[in-house]
């Protein structure tokens, strides 16, 4: 009986498959055979991330616990409930805080910004994890150096990725938490006020490292926690940051294949 | 009863002795290795989560964790002493097998099999049940939202991110420009270098630990201690006037720490000389702070020079000290570069040490030029 | 010559040259970009003031060089060797003594350095003390109270030490101090006598054109320290009106008008002028701090632009205009509604926070334009914010039978100006919609049928009887003497130049031929009688007075006027009129059918009301049939803020701004209708004023000032209690026209312009409250009585309410800050006191003056009151404020200054033996003896 | 046919240089090159530099940095006086000499310390600094006394500060005339 209702599927199915329009987008057919397997990965821009065939050692969780594949994945949520995020969030000191309450309150779906905070701690997260697998399987050594350096810099982009979204809810945790943050820039040694050596760049009276030009002046746009660095900070977070973490993932992925896939025992 | 323990693990969990019970396990757990099989782990699992839910009943202890903020560090400690054990595990194994005649687990499985559809399906599957968690997470717990922000009111006490609290943790022990900037730009640069630094060809693609002992002694002691350690200590027992709080303790505003930190000007002019500080011009300031300079010159300068000596030069007790077997396998430039790293990694600890033990401030302190140590 | 290498497409080499030439083009385009933002237009003005500022201080110093007055500098210098030396001799033991100091200060160090231990360590354990007491628990250490108790001790003690140490070093160092006090002293005054000049030199030395200073303006790096900058003010509560939104103002009109609060700058050329009466405006201390209220609240224009032509400046004239334009390349910006007022007509701005102010002190312009804009009777056809409640502008037409005859109103109406070039009555026909050549016809019908329906509607009671007989020529003189040219001309040649106050009354032209004289003898007497509200006073006329100033008045014809044709109704126009008007509410046939019927006089009263109607005459004149009628005219209470597009300029060529269209409205009213082709009930209706250039400018200035923005509480101006009730006696001051003979905040005096001799003009009302006990100014505003006998000008009596005489005076007595009504009656005077004040009062001759009638060859300006008045009129402290110093309360009087005060300001006394010398008990002696004069 | 599946290339220490001779640059290319380079690379130096320039706003919208706080006698001697904590984050103080101002920023990390009048001292809530009424740092991890601000006599004889220029005691700068209104 149940074949009388499969019998007509299938063939629609087939009908389906072997259309133009779905030949046209599928290079391959089901990927059954060992062809259709190394089709499917070849011909699709996201899985040829991938190689056809891999270390058997390298596929299992117990080797490489995926942290990078989730860090990858939450990277792709962060933006996803960022954007829609950015239709409700206005990053001036008068609305940002009612903005957000509103996304509490009343905006339908408003657990975006929960999805959104909880996804930034859990990318922190798995990202110290990710360097703890790189390391204690040594596979930072020749020739994946140079993905190791690329790596760190991720690291510090997710960093600074959650640090400037941290001020974004413009309430007393963001401030204060920034405000202790930006307060350390202003002791660079030599670019900031209260650095050493800078009080000795003076030409004539003019002291050329002052309140108005120093680091912490260049990282909140302002004297102090305002306006600017609100718009600053909302800048960089959805747009400055995330384009070049992008820039800099695709090159971490490329060099994690043409510095031999996922590394193994030589 | 209750309290008694109570008091002990306030007692337990206070600055100065946490760091040197977690120091000093971590590297009895390197010297014996068997403490990373699998029951211990379980054990040790069991325990953790026995005193983290039986602590739950504390109401100071659940204001602090339960904060919703503080969940993620929460999980910080469990998932890093999960994966970290299970890396050494793994590495115990392998170091078995490869001592055995047998090979590591990773050169056995190293034929070359289909991706599709393995790899991409458990793929797939992490990203499902990475998107269960983070719905369960969302939904059992509304992220913080505290009164709109007043830059005349500051907080107290005012953290910085929870990620940060690290360096925020050393500003108690450096002055800002060190803790804020030299250091933070240090830890990136040493873990870009560590590739070029380390020059041991083996340990690479599978889980070991006697392979590379040195390296992961060194890594592990850094994040797990100087990092993760700090960041869980800033954020659970570090309260108002940053002042230190067991974590069953409530976090009163009132408490009043004796602070009476001194320089090592003041200890050489005031207490041994009985002198007041040499005041004046620039030559006045060197004469204050000679000592100081001295002892960070000789520490940053000297000491890698001395490190790079053959054992035989030092005396029966200081054999440890030497690190001429690594100055010929690394080559000089490798070996200074390194050895100065460790060194400016090994400065914190040292410094804590010194402000528990003699309340030193500063070892060196140029306040007009903001340029302490 | 492309030679193209196998296996490749393109000329390499060839490419090489294109990517060089495009590279040189890329940086240079690059460098222009960053050279393009850095050269602004304001930049330039910046450095000349740079280069200004060190002329100036360049010269300050000179000044300041003079300034220093070399003997005191030589003593000073002297007395401060003499101090150096002596000091120099005890140098041994102000040596020991700093040496003391220098123990003394290691020794506190150190005690410090102990006390704060002890104190770190025993504030702790008072927190834990405090614990272990109350909760019990021992929270991290238990602490008992003897070891408190011995803490407490020790801190204590520890603290002790110290505080002796500190109490003995200050001690020793005010010591020191001492010793050299006379060195620092010296050299302190020595400072301070050359500070002026070394602060200048100061100066000049940071504006000198060094490295840094031309380093730190250079393009990229000038984000450091740059010394050539936007400067803005930010103005919270007088916010900006960005349609619907309120955004806090922010004016950066600074940045090129850097001098603008310095009065150094009070003659430099623009953009560098100091901006006029900084008492008022801009400075700190002033009502208007520019901090408070920025530059546009009250010139309008952009003040977030930082280009000439971009903050939207206003030419005066047309050569202005070019001279800008080549100057500064200044053109009118198309996109912002509210550009500056022209600099003359700044003063409408302050409309819109002084809403409710009849007179605003210090903005001349602005209250003479308020006065022309109602004296026109704008008002009557507009409703405008702050004429609401004004009586009508012109006379009553209920009883005008009686006044005059019909020809003569028909002729009137038909064309004003042709009988009294200074009326302010509008001309209706012969515009540029109505123009004689082509409807004077029915220009003349519709004049004829208004007549008609006037005279129709005006009370019939009986004529006047003839007047007694009078004589032209003491009519005259009584005209020029009495007081009537305060509100009246006699001749108007000029007469927009007279004093707008002498233009409140019709002149006094061609009499004759307008008015019955019977009307004028009753009217002169009693203005009342004829219509009750009017506010010409009633001069206490004797009747021969009143018939010789009738003869006078009788006697002056208009000739050229009497012998004009009288506008005579047209038949076949008036049938086109009535029918017009009919078929507004009936169909054709029924109008026609109606018509018919009608006698002609019904056809004049039909559409006689119909044009009324349509005229709008009600707005100004009270006429019978029209009490509830609504004024005709637009509202122009937010005209200043209409939108440039919702003007119609029709087919005139001129610019396209508000203040152009509103010129050429006032102009030519009707002119807009040009090349329109409209059927009568539609064409345009304002009547032609025929202004002056200076009246149509003082219209313009109040209309541009009505504007919409409301601005926060904080930004308006709200009157005090004391300005409110000034502010009502002002209402009255200028309904009555006060300041047509009196000068009352410094401004009026209209009927000065006709009398020379100062001493005939009637008193400057300054400081009046404070001036005349209340209740003596009560019974003179009542019944005038004399004060100056010698003078021809009379008080008329203006027969004042209770209510308005005591608002009148509260009023003053508000402006002057005085205290009403009460002390003078209790001041108790002792005899001795008033002996002296007699006996000062021959030694000072006051009575050659003061006198109590005329004597002799005394001229005008020189007589005085007497002072039998005193007693009752004035008050104490007025008498000695006036001896104090008379020109400040009355300037251009001739009462001599007996008791002036020398250079550095203390008073001096010609009589040194006279109550010991004290010159104010010398004053108050004679006051108190002037307030007993006559007991 | 797609290409066989790649095969990872075998990873070598150091790839070594292309095959092949590279064409020689000739003396008549080199000038129109070493011109191309040189002018790109100075023209994208020149850029950055701009857009380096665009992260430094000119003109800041803050309040303005100086007001009027009363006349000399409005203060008591030996009172700190914080009723400007709040609107301009300043205290104003009398001693016997003048008058002084102190910025209510610690200068351990930026927090805003309260006066303690029972105590007479500053206590900063964030990690527990403290200063005596002048301003000197006795207590807590800060590592400076609280700086000084502009104070001077306004032409109407009023006290003016001025927020923009700050003082260092550790800097000798207390005993600039700008630092302090005598009123001895």
């Amino acid at each position: 009986m149940l074949n009388r209702i499969l019998a007509p599927l299938s063939a629609a199915w087939k009908e389906a498959t072997d259309s133009q329009v779905w030949t046209s987008i599928f290079r391959h057919g089901k990927p059954v055979s060992n062809r259709n397997r190394a089709l499917v990965m070849m011909s699709n821009v996201f899985l040829h991330l991938h190689p056809v065939k891999s270390r058997k050692a390298g596929i299992k969780l117990r080797y490489t616990w995926c942290m990078g594949g989730i860090t990858f994945f939450l990277f792709l949520v962060l933006t996803f409930t960022g954007l829609l995020l950015m239709f409700y969030y206005r990053p001036t000191v008068e609305y940002a805080y009612a903005d957000i309450v509103d996304l509490q309150e009343h905006v339908p779906l408003g657990i975006m910004r929960e999805l959104h905070r909880w996804g930034a701690h859990a990318m922190v997260i798995t990202v110290w994890l990710h360097m703890l697998r790189v390391f204690m399987t040594g596979s930072y050594k020749p020739p994946r150096e140079f993905n190791w350096g690329i790596g760190v810099v991720l690291l510090v982009l997710t960093l600074l990725l959650s640090f400037t979204g941290y001020l974004l809810p413009w309430d007393q945790l963001a401030i204060w938490a920034i405000a202790v943050g930006s307060n350390m820039a202003r002791a660079t040694p030599l670019l900031g006020t209260e650095g050493p050596l800078s009080a000795s760049l003076t030409l004539g009276d003019i002291s050329l490292i002052n309140a108005g030009n120093d680091a912490r002046f260049a990282l909140l746009g302002a004297r102090s926690v305002g306006q600017p660095t609100l718009l600053r900070f909302y800048v960089l977070h959805c747009v400055g940051l995330p384009l070049v973490a992008a820039f800099l993932m695709a090159v971490h992925f490329w060099r994690v294949r043409k510095d031999g896939g996922i590394s193994g025992p030589m | 009863m209750i309290d008694l323990f109570k008091d002990l693990v306030n007692w337990a969990s206070g600055p100065t002795v946490l760091f040197t019970i977690a120091t000093l396990g971590l590297l009895a757990a390197f010297r014996f290795t068997q403490v990373w099989s699998k029951t211990s782990a379980k054990v040790f699992f069991a325990v953790l989560a026995v005193f983290y839910t039986a602590s739950m009943w504390d109401p100071d202890f659940f204001l602090i964790v339960a904060k919703p903020d503080n969940i993620p560090i929460t999980g910080v400690i469990f998932l890093v002493f999960f994966f970290t054990w299970f890396a050494m595990h793994q590495g115990i194994q392998n170091d078995r097998r490869s001592a055995g005649e047998g090979e590591v687990l990773e050169k056995q499985e190293s034929e070359k099999v289909w991706v599709w559809p393995d790899l991409v399906y458990t793929e797939m599957l992490a990203m499902v049940i990475l998107s269960i968690v983070l719905l369960v997470w969302s939904i059992l717990l509304a992220a913080p939202l505290e009164q709109p922000a007043n830059p005349a009111d500051s907080p107290n006490p005012s953290k910085a991110p929870w990620y940060f609290l690290g360096l925020q943790e050393m500003l108690v022990y450096f002055d800002p420009w060190l803790a804020g900037v030299v250091f933070p730009t240090l830890i990136i640069v040493g873990l870009m270098a560590i590739p070029y630094i380390d020059t041991n060809p083996k340990g690479n693609g599978y889980f070991t630990f006697k392979e590379r002992k040195a390296e992961i002694v060194i890594f592990l002691f850094g994040f797990l201690i100087l990092w993760c350690l700090l960041v869980v200590s800033g954020t659970f027992l570090r309260g108002p006037n940053w002042n230190f709080f067991g974590p069953y303790e409530y976090w009163d505003v009132h408490r009043v720490e004796p602070l009476l930190n001194v320089n090592v000007s003041d200890f050489f002019w005031v207490k041994l000389l009985g002198r007041p500080l040499p005041t004046g011009g620039f030559f006045a300031a060197l004469m204050r702070e000679w000592l100081g300079i001295l002892m960070v010159g000789a520490y940053l300068f000297v000491l890698p020079v001395v490190m790079s000596w053959p054992r035989d030069k030092f005396p029966t007790g200081f054999k440890w000290l030497s690190c001429h077997h690594y100055f010929e396998k690394m080559g000089a430039t490798r070996y200074y570069l390194g050895v100065s790293l460790f060194l400016m990694m090994m400065s914190l600890p040292i410094k804590m040490y010194l402000r528990w033990a003699f309340n030193l401030k500063y070892i060196v302190a140029f306040p007009e030029i903001f340029f302490n140590i | 010559m492309s030679k193209v290498a196998p296996g490749h497409a393109h000329n390499i080499s060839k490419l090489n040259v294109i990517f060089a030439v495009s590279s040189v083009f890329l940086l240079f385009s690059t460098l222009w970009m960053i050279w393009f933002d850095y050269s602004r237009e304001w930049k330039g003005f910046q450095r000349q003031f740079v280069q200004m500022e060190r002329d100036l201080t360049a010269r300050q110093i000179q000044e300041a060089q003079q300034g220093i007055n070399q003997a005191d500098l030589q003593s000073v210098q002297a007395e401060l060797q003499q101090a150096q030396t002596a000091l120099a001799a005890e140098q041994a033991a102000l040596e020991a003594l700093e040496a003391e100091i220098a123990d003394l200060d290691t020794r506190r160090t150190l005690a410090d350095i102990r006390e704060r231990e002890i104190k770190a360590v025993y504030d702790s354990d008072k927190f834990y003390y405090e614990e272990t007491r109350e909760r019990g628990t021992p929270l991290g250490r238990a602490v008992s109270d003897d070891e408190f108790q011995a803490l407490e001790t020790s801190f204590f003690t520890a603290r002790d030490v110290r505080v002796a140490l500190d109490f003995e070093l200050t001690q020793k160092r005010a010591e020191l101090r001492e010793q050299r006090s006379s060195v620092t002293e010296l050299a302190g005054r020595m400072e301070e006598l050359t500070q002026a000049v070394t602060l200048a030199r100061n100066k000049l030395d940071s504006l000198a054109p060094s490295f840094p200073n031309t380093f730190r303006n250079l393009p990229v790096v000038d984000f450091i320290d740059p010394s050539i900058e936007v400067r803005q003010v930010l103005v919270r509560n007088v916010t900006e009106e960005l349609n619907f939104a309120q955004v806090p103002r922010i004016d950066r009109c600074q940045t090129c008008h850097l001098a603008i609060d310095n009065p150094d700058y009070a003659d430099a050329p623009q953009p560098f002028t100091t901006h006029p009466n900084l008492d008022i405006f801009v400075s700190r201390e002033s009502s208007h701090p520019v901090d408070d209220f920025g530059c546009t609240s009250c010139h309008l224009g952009r003040g977030r632009k930082l280009s000439f032509s971009g903050a939207t400046h206003t030419p005066e004239s047309v050569e202005e205009e070019h001279a800008w334009m080549e100057q500064y390349g200044w053109k009118e910006d198309h996109y912002w509604d509210n550009p500056m007022y022209q600099a003359n007509l700044t003063e409408a701005g302050c409309i819109k926070c002084h809403r409710d102010q009849v007179f605003i002190p210090g903005a001349e312009q602005l209250n003479q334009s308020r006065m022309t804009y109602e004296l026109a009777g704008c008002w009557g056809c507009h409703n405008t914010t702050g004429y609401e409640d004004k009586r009508n502008r012109g006379p009553s037409l209920k009883r005008i039978a009686h006044k005059t005859d019909r020809d003569f109103v028909a002729r009137w109406v038909r064309d004003p100006k042709a009988f009294r070039q200074s009326t302010w009555m509008p001309t209706f026909w012969n515009l540029d919609n109505n123009p004689d050549s082509e409807l004077r016809a029915r220009n003349d019908t519709e004049v004829a049928a208004i007549v008609e329906y006037v005279f129709e509607h005006s009370t019939d009671d009986a004529d006047y009887a003839a007047p007694p007989r009078g004589n032209a020529a003491r009519g005259e003189a009584l005209v020029n003497d009495i007081g009537c040219l305060g509100c009246h001309l006699t001749d108007e040649s000029g007469y927009d130049q007279a004093s707008i106050y002498r233009r409140r009354g019709p002149a006094l032209v061609g009499t004759g031929t307008k008015l019955d004289a019977g009307f004028v003898y009753e009217w002169v007497r009693n203005p009342r009688h004829y219509w009750e509200d009017t506010y010409m006073p009633d001069l206490r006329l004797t009747d021969q007075e009143a018939a010789d100033i009738t003869a006078w008045l009788m006697g002056l014809e208009s000739n050229g006027f009497a012998s004009m044709a009288v506008p005579q109704a047209d038949a076949g126009e008036l049938d086109e009129l009535t029918r017009e008007f009919l078929r507004t509410s009936l169909p054709d046939a029924m109008a026609a059918e109606r018509l018919a019927g009608m006698s002609e006089r019904e056809k004049l009263l039909f559409s006689g009301e119909w044009l009324i109607r349509r005229h709008g005459c009600f707005g100004c004149h009270e006429i019978g049939g029209f009490e509830d009628a609504q004024k005709i005219g637009v509202d122009l209470s937010t005209w200043g803020s209409k939108m440039v597009t919702r003007l119609d300029f029709g087919y005139i060529d001129i610019p396209h701004t508000r203040q152009a269209w509103l010129e050429q409205k006032l102009t030519a009213p009707r002119s807009y209708d040009r090349g329109k082709v409209k059927a009568p009930a539609e064409k345009l209706r304002m009547p032609q004023f025929g202004f002056s250039d200076g009246d149509r400018q003082h219209v313009v200035r109040n209309l541009l000032g009505q504007v919409r923005d409301e601005f926060p509480q904080e930004g308006t101006k709200t009157l005090s209690a004391a300005e409110a009730v000034a502010e009502q006696a002002r209402h009255l001051i200028h309904n009555y026209n006060c300041r047509g003979c009196h000068l009352i905040d410094g401004v009026g005096g209209g009927i000065y312009e006709t009398i020379e001799d100062t001493g005939m003009r009637p008193p400057n009302l300054n400081t009046q409250g404070s001036r005349t006990q209340a209740d003596w100014l009560y019974h003179f505003l009542a019944d005038p009585t004399e004060v100056r006998f010698w003078m021809n000008v009379r008080m008329p009596s203006f027969n004042f309410t209770n209510e308005e005489a005591n608002t009148l005076i509260s009023g003053f007595l508000a402006m002057d800050g005085a205290q009403p009504f009460d002390e003078e009656q209790e001041r108790v005077y002792d005899r001795a006191e008033l002996r002296v004040g007699a006996q000062l009062l021959d030694q000072l001759q006051c009575e050659r003056c003061h006198v109590a009638a005329a004597a002799g060859t005394m001229e005008a300006s020189q007589l005085a009151p007497s002072f039998r008045l005193s007693g009752e009129r004035l008050t104490h402290d007025w008498i000695v404020d006036w001896m104090l110093d008379p020109q400040s309360i009355t300037p251009g009087t001739q009462m001599p200054q007996f008791w002036p005060t020398d250079q550095q300001g203390n008073r001096l006394t010609p009589l040194p033996d006279v109550l010991d010398g004290d010159p104010m008990a010398q004053m108050r002696a004679v006051a108190s003896y002037l307030m007993n004069y006559d007991r | 046919m797609p290409d066989p599946p790649a095969q990872p290339a075998a990873p070598k220490p150091a790839p070594r240089r292309a095959a092949g001779a590279a064409k020689k640059v000739t003396r008549r290319e080199f000038p129109f090159l070493a011109i191309g380079w040189g002018m790109f690379t100075a023209a994208m130096a020149a850029g950055l530099t701009a857009a380096g320039r665009f992260m430094f706003p000119n003109v800041l919208t803050e309040p303005p940095s100086t007001f009027t706080a009363g006349f000399p006698d409005d203060f008591a001697i030996g009172v700190v006086d914080t009723r400007f904590k709040e609107r301009y984050q300043v205290w104003i103080v009398r001693d016997e000499e003048g008058i002084y101002a102190l910025s209510t920023i610690c200068t351990h990390l930026g927090c805003t310390p309260n006066w303690l009048e029972a105590e007479s001292k500053f206590k900063c809530p964030c990690h527990g600094s403290g200063f005596y009424a002048s301003g000197i740092n006795f207590e807590g991890p800060a590592p400076r006394p609280l700086e000084r601000v502009g104070v001077s006599l306004a032409e109407d004889g009023q006290v003016l500060i001025d927020k923009s220029r700050l003082f260092k005691f550790e800097a000798g700068q207390w005993n600039d005339p700008a630092s302090f209104l005598s009123l001895t």
